[in-house]
């Protein structure tokens, strides 16, 4: 069945509230958990505001496009800018024992997709691929 | 997001209502400098109807939390929800910061 | 500034709870009254609605597409499909006096949308323009 | 949306829980078309919960009204929210439908 829900919002981080609506309202489509969803909510809207602050460094007028598409199996997104192209080594939060501002993004991330990854293919701008595994095979 | 400045037997507190993210923690950056300026000994911030908190949230927290250790000052929480308790765990930051259940609590101590 | 968000969803009745919070959600972030924004959603669900309904005949894994564009003045939408062509003479709500199940849907979306438009360009399927004007000018 | 089938004091009652739509009034048309199946002479719809109701919703109710009406049997609504009685109306089924501020309201006509 195609499950799949695409978004496309302005690099504004108003719209990030909107981001959150959406993933929620997918994930609620889709019945996963309440928690589940929460978590998923929390590291969409950092995976967004990354892109909002590192790829296109505060500018507030590009794109930022959404896929969503859920299976029994998978909850899995794709986060695609135009932005400043950004490496893997780069994607680092700072370590947990070390209290500063900033740098917890990533593991908030992290904490609830089972997959976090670059597409090596895109050639301008990113596409990061988010995967949870919503049941073991 | 909503920031209310409440005074609570001559403490000072922050109460927050609604979503704290990039686009809403400036506001509550503000209001919390303007107290850290003056080197408030004492700030509250009432977390009972706070909905949702990101890094950039936690982040203001933190930044606060360092100026006024600069000075002597303390910054405590109450009423922080269930989720939003997960959350400062896993950052370990439920050490870092001094959490109550209610404004009497943290009064107390 | 950019302040479009384009969504796109399949055509199954499930999404429209995500149609509903999405156009919510853009409500809310431009400063929209509640009352407004509660008439706003309900317009859109119907419209998406009657896409599912009578341009995909009830088939579920169909696109709709969603651009919307806020500005000062107005709240513009357009829904597009690849269904059945309509022309503007079929699209009728019955007469308000006759009670009977249905025929409430263009009233609802009429109440609230300033301009409600078929796309005469368009080749394939449909593409509805609706906007309500925010200000008087 | 969710649906609870309640009685009260003898009388049918359908509470309804959350949104009611496109896709979720097949469910609403069950639970009402089992009591009209019955010929339950009144039946009652809690409307308290009802966060949002579109043209399927209305379409449903006024389908269970006009086969009621073929058996004499009363349909009741109580506990309307503002926004939804704007839209009933608007749709001028305020005249069609029995609506009561309460359920006790409803019992006593
Ligand atoms: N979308 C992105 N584009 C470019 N760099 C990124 C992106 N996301 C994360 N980074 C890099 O990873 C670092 C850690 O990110 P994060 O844990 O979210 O913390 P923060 O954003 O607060 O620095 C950032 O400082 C940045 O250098
Ligand atoms: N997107 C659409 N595609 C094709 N026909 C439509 C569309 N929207 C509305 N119509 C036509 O307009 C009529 C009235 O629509 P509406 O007022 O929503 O009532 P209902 O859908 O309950 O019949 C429909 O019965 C249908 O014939």
């Amino acid at each position: 069945m195609n499950n799949s829900v695409v978004v496309t919002i302005p690099s504004h981080p108003k719209y990030l509230s909107v981001v959150r609506d959406i993933t929620a309202g997918i994930g609620k489509v889709n019945g996963l958990a309440d928690s589940i969803i929460g978590d998923i909510k929390l590291a969409v809207d950092e995976a967004c505001s990354n892109v909002m602050k590192h790829a296109y460094k505060g500018e507030t007028d590009k794109k930022i496009l959404l896929k969503y598409k859920v299976t029994k199996r998978s909850f899995k997104l794709t986060i695609e800018d135009k932005g400043t192209k950004v490496n893997m080594e780069n994607m680092k939060g700072r370590d947990l024992e070390d209290i500063k501002p900033g740098g917890l993004g990533i593991h908030f991330i992290k904490r609830v997709f089972d997959v976090f990854e670059l597409d090596e293919k895109k050639k301008s701008g990113n596409r990061l691929i988010l995967i949870k595994y919503l049941k073991e095979k | 997001m909503e920031i209310n400045l409440v005074d609570y037997k001559g403490r000072k507190v922050i109460a927050v209502t609604g979503d704290i993210d990039m686009y809403s923690s400036p506001e509550l950056r503000e209001a919390l400098m303007s107290f850290t300026q003056k080197k408030i000994p004492s700030i509250a911030v009432d977390f009972n109807k706070v909905s949702y908190i990101d890094s950039s949230g936690i982040a203001t927290f933190v930044e606060g939390l360092k100026i006024m250790k600069t000075y002597g000052g303390r910054l405590q929480f109450f009423g922080i929800p269930k989720g939003i308790m997960e959350i400062f765990r896993f950052s370990k930051l439920d050490k870092v910061f001094e959490i109550y259940g209610s404004i009497e609590e943290a009064e107390g101590n």
